[in-house]
């Protein structure tokens, strides 16, 4: 068993509405010294077997083409 | 009636197929259900995609029913010209296919937004658009959360440049859509992704107008003549 | 599982019958513990123990109303139209070319104030839930709201989660939003209500009812899987029977699922049409325990279950957790044993998680066991219907005669008339709600005819189900309730409410048929609040005695208050009518020029618990306006009459802030000023708010006609319909534009 | 400027219908071997300062009051 994390965000030209909306918040909230927010996913795939290169491929392909929309967003692996 | 046959797929979590299936019918066609699990379209004439929230859109909207059997059958169908409209849910399970460029995101105000919207139809000659006059203003509902279309620099100036935007919103533009996209077309204009519901103003006495009606007569049209 | 020792089987429980149980923590007073003692004959099992703690609360045995709800049979009025009464999940109402719909209004009080988006979509969840298991398709849902003043900070972190929590769900379920309230007062600050609302339409003849008749029928699981949802509760049996390190903390609130809900919508009208159900229940409150425990009960009495087959979520949940587990989008069926391989087929198309968890028997025991051990061996009938029974004791609080002598004829009344209609189609209470309904799906499945702003929501039922009969028939359906006036008077509070939400669906045309009802008070406990239910229900039931309109279900909510201050008095009351002809529905708003505006009703200078007392001097005092339900009845009557002729081109009843805010909302809705005469006192006719009153537009030729059906009836000539803005000839006028930008401003600017 | 990465996720107890639709639409699509998949929520706080003490104090007060609903979220703050 390993866990491999899957990090997706938004592409830096595509507008993050939510993420703007959070660092507009913060100031009426009292936080200050905030420059930006921004605001992805983030996935914990389990998977059966040991995290070795066949089985990254494999997030890998899993991400390209079901957890990410590579149209809009990027993503990044990393074993946990 | 006419003979022509429209397939409405229903996936898990489809909300507006039998409103697709409504519209079909007060358009004198034949509507026919498919089924997103059973890899056969049944011979039909045209397809469309209806509104929802397909596999709850927990992931993002339209992506996993992209990967539906159904829909194995129905991509090469639309690259081979097969008319197809996708509304709401259908236009984002289509961009997720990559049978139309760009993405629908969460909207700017990051609000689920219903509202009867004013729209111009800017392209006449899609399959689904030919019974519109050129410019028309119309109103319709739009219905959704993550109905922000994008796309890249490029993309966007070559849907303009090939006249690709299928209708543009008037007025307050209610997703912080792009050019203030509400629908696209791909090349062949076969393939019409929309995000306002033009199946829920196809009767005085449920919409707030007819206006939606001749998406469905247009690709009648074509059928017939075809 | 090597935990044996753990589990406090009922040989355990007979061997040690002077173990210590944490039934005070379970909120079971010493008496009902010891009535389940003598009910088995010994200690209950642990398990016992949560499936009576459970049952026995106020939430699911209505220990502290059921005496003060009889009322609503006992005073029943005739009604050729109810199939299915109280008692069932939902009453069912016959509306008519084969066609009958069920109904009903449910709280989700609490939970929406702890976690506001999932409190509030669990609770559609539930009431949607409740609906499908009459085997009913659900079609719509309403949600009727209250919050503390749209400018305190808990109201901005509560409301929008609560809407979007409403949306997110509903949508999700392709139901309709079809209407509610929103109502902000001072006293909700800590306990919001969010009453969910849903309708459902189903064929006459294929009415299902939670029962479990038929030894030998399989009791089938389906749904989502169980998991630790909201079982905060249950964390003190675990820790008297379990080891520390499953002690992991529970959470207190459940997650709403809708796309496994919509899912589940579908596999049940596909269950039925199939004809493989014997007996269906929806999973709520109480989980496995409720469920087994009714169907057991109300079938043939005994059931079997194998416990440790409730497929899990959570490996570690320990049998006591099972039975209280909310994990939400569950439902439980019991199947011959012919139907259970047809009934699995459905369920796998659906990819609906389903499982044989037990079997009916006649053994008039409710028995389970867990991997072979009996845990569980009761009565289901003592845990189902015969929980304890309170008369508490009420009394009228000791400030209700000065506030009812705190009256507001002396209040000042403004000079500037143009100024104070303003000011109020500005406050929270009265402007427009466009900012909470934009979030709800009012479209989906095409049926909608009218939704917000229209006085009440309205539905054609023609082609709901495939292959069924046609129809021209629409249910139109409103809730409301007045929290100030009931506080005045509850008996008179509770029949406003009523109605009000009767005159709303008489708006649009239709007859009203039945109601439902939720209601929302402080501690039973507290004699000044027991007094104000026992008012209300009283108020309630002889008004709907007087209306001829059955009280068909509906649900009470208690302990809401923070502190020592209960919340207002809040029963909200959803009427239901039926249009025979909904293209003849009568539609809100001025859309065309030319048109007769006329008052029907009589206006009396009445402003005890008015928004006008609210918002011009923060007043409450006074009595209530007084109640007419004949006169309600005659205007109904009038409206649905005119409304099948077709003599009317908009109507809008009177209620809130009275003729100005009508005035104000027919030209805004329809997009057409109007030009009229005050016959009387501009301020009194303007903002009083006496009941049995309606503005409606007679199209032009239709006048005479109108006339003659309103004899006996009130009628003022207000003036007439056309231009862009609101005249009052002699004393002002307001464009269009400018009620738009004072009527919808309001809640964007606190909210956005 | 510092990158504070506030991870959240909803506490193991609670169900994750997104993680779940996942992970069960993932042998459809021909990837196997993934025992689960939970979905969460990413943020990437950009703030103007160093990432000393008191700002991480000041980004973990901000996740608790607005980045995650810690009546059904978990999260977690680390340095990128
Ligand atoms: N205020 C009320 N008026 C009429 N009937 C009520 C009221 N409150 C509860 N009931 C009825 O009592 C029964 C049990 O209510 P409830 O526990 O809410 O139902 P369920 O178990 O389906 O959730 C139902 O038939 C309900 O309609
Ligand atoms: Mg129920």
């Amino acid at each position: 068993m390993a866990r491999v994390i899957v990090d997706v965000m938004l592409k830096p030209e595509i507008l993050d509405a939510q993420g703007q909306a959070i660092a507009r918040a913060l100031p009426r909230l009292g936080f200050t010294g905030v420059a930006s927010v921004r605001q992805g996913k983030r996935f914990e795939v389990e998977i059966d077997g040991p995290a070795d290169d066949a089985a990254l491929a494999e997030v890998r392909k899993m991400a390209e083409t079901l957890l990410a929309n590579t149209v809009i967003e990027d993503f990044t692996l990393r074993v946990e | 009636m006419s003979t022509a046959r429209v397939g409405v797929i229903t996936f898990p979590g489809s909300l507006d197929d039998r409103d697709a299936a409504r519209a079909v019918r007060l358009a004198e066609a034949r509507a026919v259900p498919l089924w997103h699990a059973d890899p056969d379209l049944h011979g039909v004439d045209a397809v469309i995609l209806p509104g929802g929230f397909s596999y709850g859109d927990y992931l993002r909207a339209g992506a996993i029913a992209r990967f539906a059997p159904v829909m194995q059958e129905l991509i090469p169908a639309a690259r081979a010209g097969l008319p197809v409209l996708g509304i709401c849910n259908g236009f984002q399970v289509l961009c997720e296919s990559h049978l139309l460029p760009g993405a629908l995101i969460r909207n700017e105000n990051l609000h689920f937004g219903c509202h009867d919207q004013r729209l111009r139809v800017e392209n006449t000659e899609t399959a689904w658009t030919s019974e519109y006059s050129p410019g028309q203003e119309v109103v319709i509902p739009v219905k959704n959360g993550e109905g922000r279309y994008v796309a890249d620099a490029a993309t966007l100036s070559e849907l303009e440049r090939e006249g690709r935007v299928v209708a543009r919103y008037l007025g307050v533009n209610p997703n912080g859509s792009m050019n203030d996209i509400a629908g696209v077309t791909n090349e062949a204009g076969n393939v019409v992704g929309l995000m306002p519901h033009p199946e829920h103003a196809i009767e005085e006495l449920t919409g707030p107008g007819t206006d939606g009606l001749p998406f469905f007569t247009s690709v009648l049209k074509r059928l017939v003549n075809a | 599982m090597s935990s044996a020792p753990h589990i406090d089987s009922v040989s355990r429980a007979a061997e040690t019958p002077d173990e210590r149980q944490p039934y005070a923590e379970l909120g079971m007073k010493t008496d009902e513990y010891v009535r389940v003692k003598h009910i088995l004959g010994r200690r209950p099992t642990s398990c016992e123990l949560a499936i009576y703690s459970v049952m026995w609360s106020e939430h699911c045995s209505y220990k502290s109303s059921k005496v003060h709800l009889r009322q609503f049979g006992t005073k029943a009025p005739e009604s050729d139209a109810l199939l299915v009464g109280m008692g069932e999940n939902a009453g069912v109402v016959d509306v008519g070319d084969g066609w009958a719909v069920t109904f009903k209004i449910e709280s989700h009080n609490h939970p929406s104030y702890v976690e506001p988006y999932q409190g509030a979509a669990t609770g559609v969840g539930g009431i949607v839930r409740d609906i499908m298991s009459m085997g009913a398709r659900p079609v719509a849902v309403m949600d009727s709201l209250r919050f503390g003043p749209a400018d305190a900070p808990d109201t901005r972190r509560v409301l929008p989660g609560v809407v979007a929590g409403i949306g997110g769900y509903g949508n999700s379920l392709g139901l309709p939003n079809i209407g509610g309230e929103v109502v902000f007062d001072e006293s909700y600050l800590g306990n919001p209500l969010v009453n969910a609302l849903c309708l459902g339409v189903l064929r006459k003849d294929q009415i299902k009812l939670a029962t479990a008749p038929g030894p030998g029928n399989k009791v089938v699981l389906f749904g989502n899987r169980t998991g630790p949802d909201g079982i905060g509760g249950a964390s003190v049996l675990a820790s008297a029977t379990f080891d520390e390190e499953s002690q992991a903390k529970r959470p207190s609130v459940q997650v709403g699922d809708p796309f496994t809900e919509k899912v589940l919508i579908e596999c049940c009208l596909e269950l039925f049409a199939a004809d493989v159900v014997v007996g269906i229940q929806d999973l709520g409150a109480a989980g496995v325990s409720c469920a087994t425990t009714e169907l057991a009960a109300k079938g043939t009495g005994g059931m079997d279950v194998r416990l440790d087959l409730v497929p899990l979520r959570d490996e570690t949940l320990r049998p006591e957790e099972i039975l209280m587990s909310e994990s939400q989008e569950r439902m439980m069926a019991v199947v011959t044993p012919e139907d259970v391989d047809r009934f699995m087929e459905i369920c796998a198309k659906w990819d609906m998680p389903a499982t044989v968890i037990g079997e009916v028997t006649d053994t008039g025991r409710l028995r389970m066991t867990w991997h072979g051990e009996l845990i569980v061996d009761i009565p289901p009938g003592t845990a189902a219907d015969e929980g304890p029974v309170y008369d508490r004791p009420y009394s009228r609080p000791l400030d209700q005669d000065e506030l009812q002598r705190r009256d507001p004829a002396g209040l000042p009344r403004p000079d500037d008339l143009r100024a104070e209609l303003l000011r109020l189609l500005g406050s929270p209470n009265l402007a427009s709600k466009e900012w909470v309904t934009a979030q709800y799906d009012r479209y989906v499945r095409g049926n909608t005819v009218l939704a917000t702003p229209a006085d009440a929501g309205l539905l054609r039922i023609d082609e709901v189900m495939p292959g069924a009969e046609p129809s021209t028939r629409g249910v139109a359906i409103s809730t409301d309730g007045n929290g100030r006036y009931t506080r005045l008077d509850p008996y008179a509070g509770a029949q406003l409410a009523l109605a009000e939400a009767y005159r709303n669906v008489a708006a649009v045309g239709a007859r009203p048929l039945a109601v439902t009802n939720c209601l929302n008070f402080g501690s039973p406990e507290d004699p000044e609040v027991m007094w104000q239910f026992a008012e209300a229900v009283r108020g309630l039931a002889d008004a709907c005695q007087t209306l001829g309109v059955p009280v068909t279900g509906g649900n009470v909510s208690f302990y809401n208050q923070t502190g020592s201050t209960a919340i207002l008095p809040t029963p909200v009351v959803g009427v239901l009518g039926v249009i025979d002809d909904v293209t003849n529905r009568v539609r809100p708003g001025f859309t065309e020029e030319g048109a007769t505006v006329l008052l029907l009703g009589e206006t009396r200078e009445e402003f005890g618990g008015s928004e006008w007392a609210h918002v011009a001097h923060g007043h409450l005092g006074g009595l209530p306006p007084a109640v007419d339900l004949a006169a309600e009845r005659r205007l109904a009557e009038l409206m649905a009459a005119a409304a099948a002729e077709g003599l009317l081109l908009a109507s809008h009843d009177l209620s809130d802030g009275g003729l100005a805010i009508a005035l104000a909302e027919s030209c805004l809705t329809g997009r057409y000023g109007c030009r009229v005469t005050l016959p009387a006192d501009p301020f009194v006719t303007l903002f009083s708010e006496s009941t049995a009153r309606m503005l409606v537009a007679v199209k032009p030729g239709a006048e005479s006609r109108f006339a003659e059906l309103a004899a006996g009836i009130a009628v003022t000539e207000l003036g007439r319909t056309g231009g862009d803005a609101l005249v009052i000839e002699d004393l002002f006028e307001i464009s269009i534009t400018e009620l738009r930008e004072t009527h919808t401003s309001t809640l964007p600017a606190i909210f956005d």
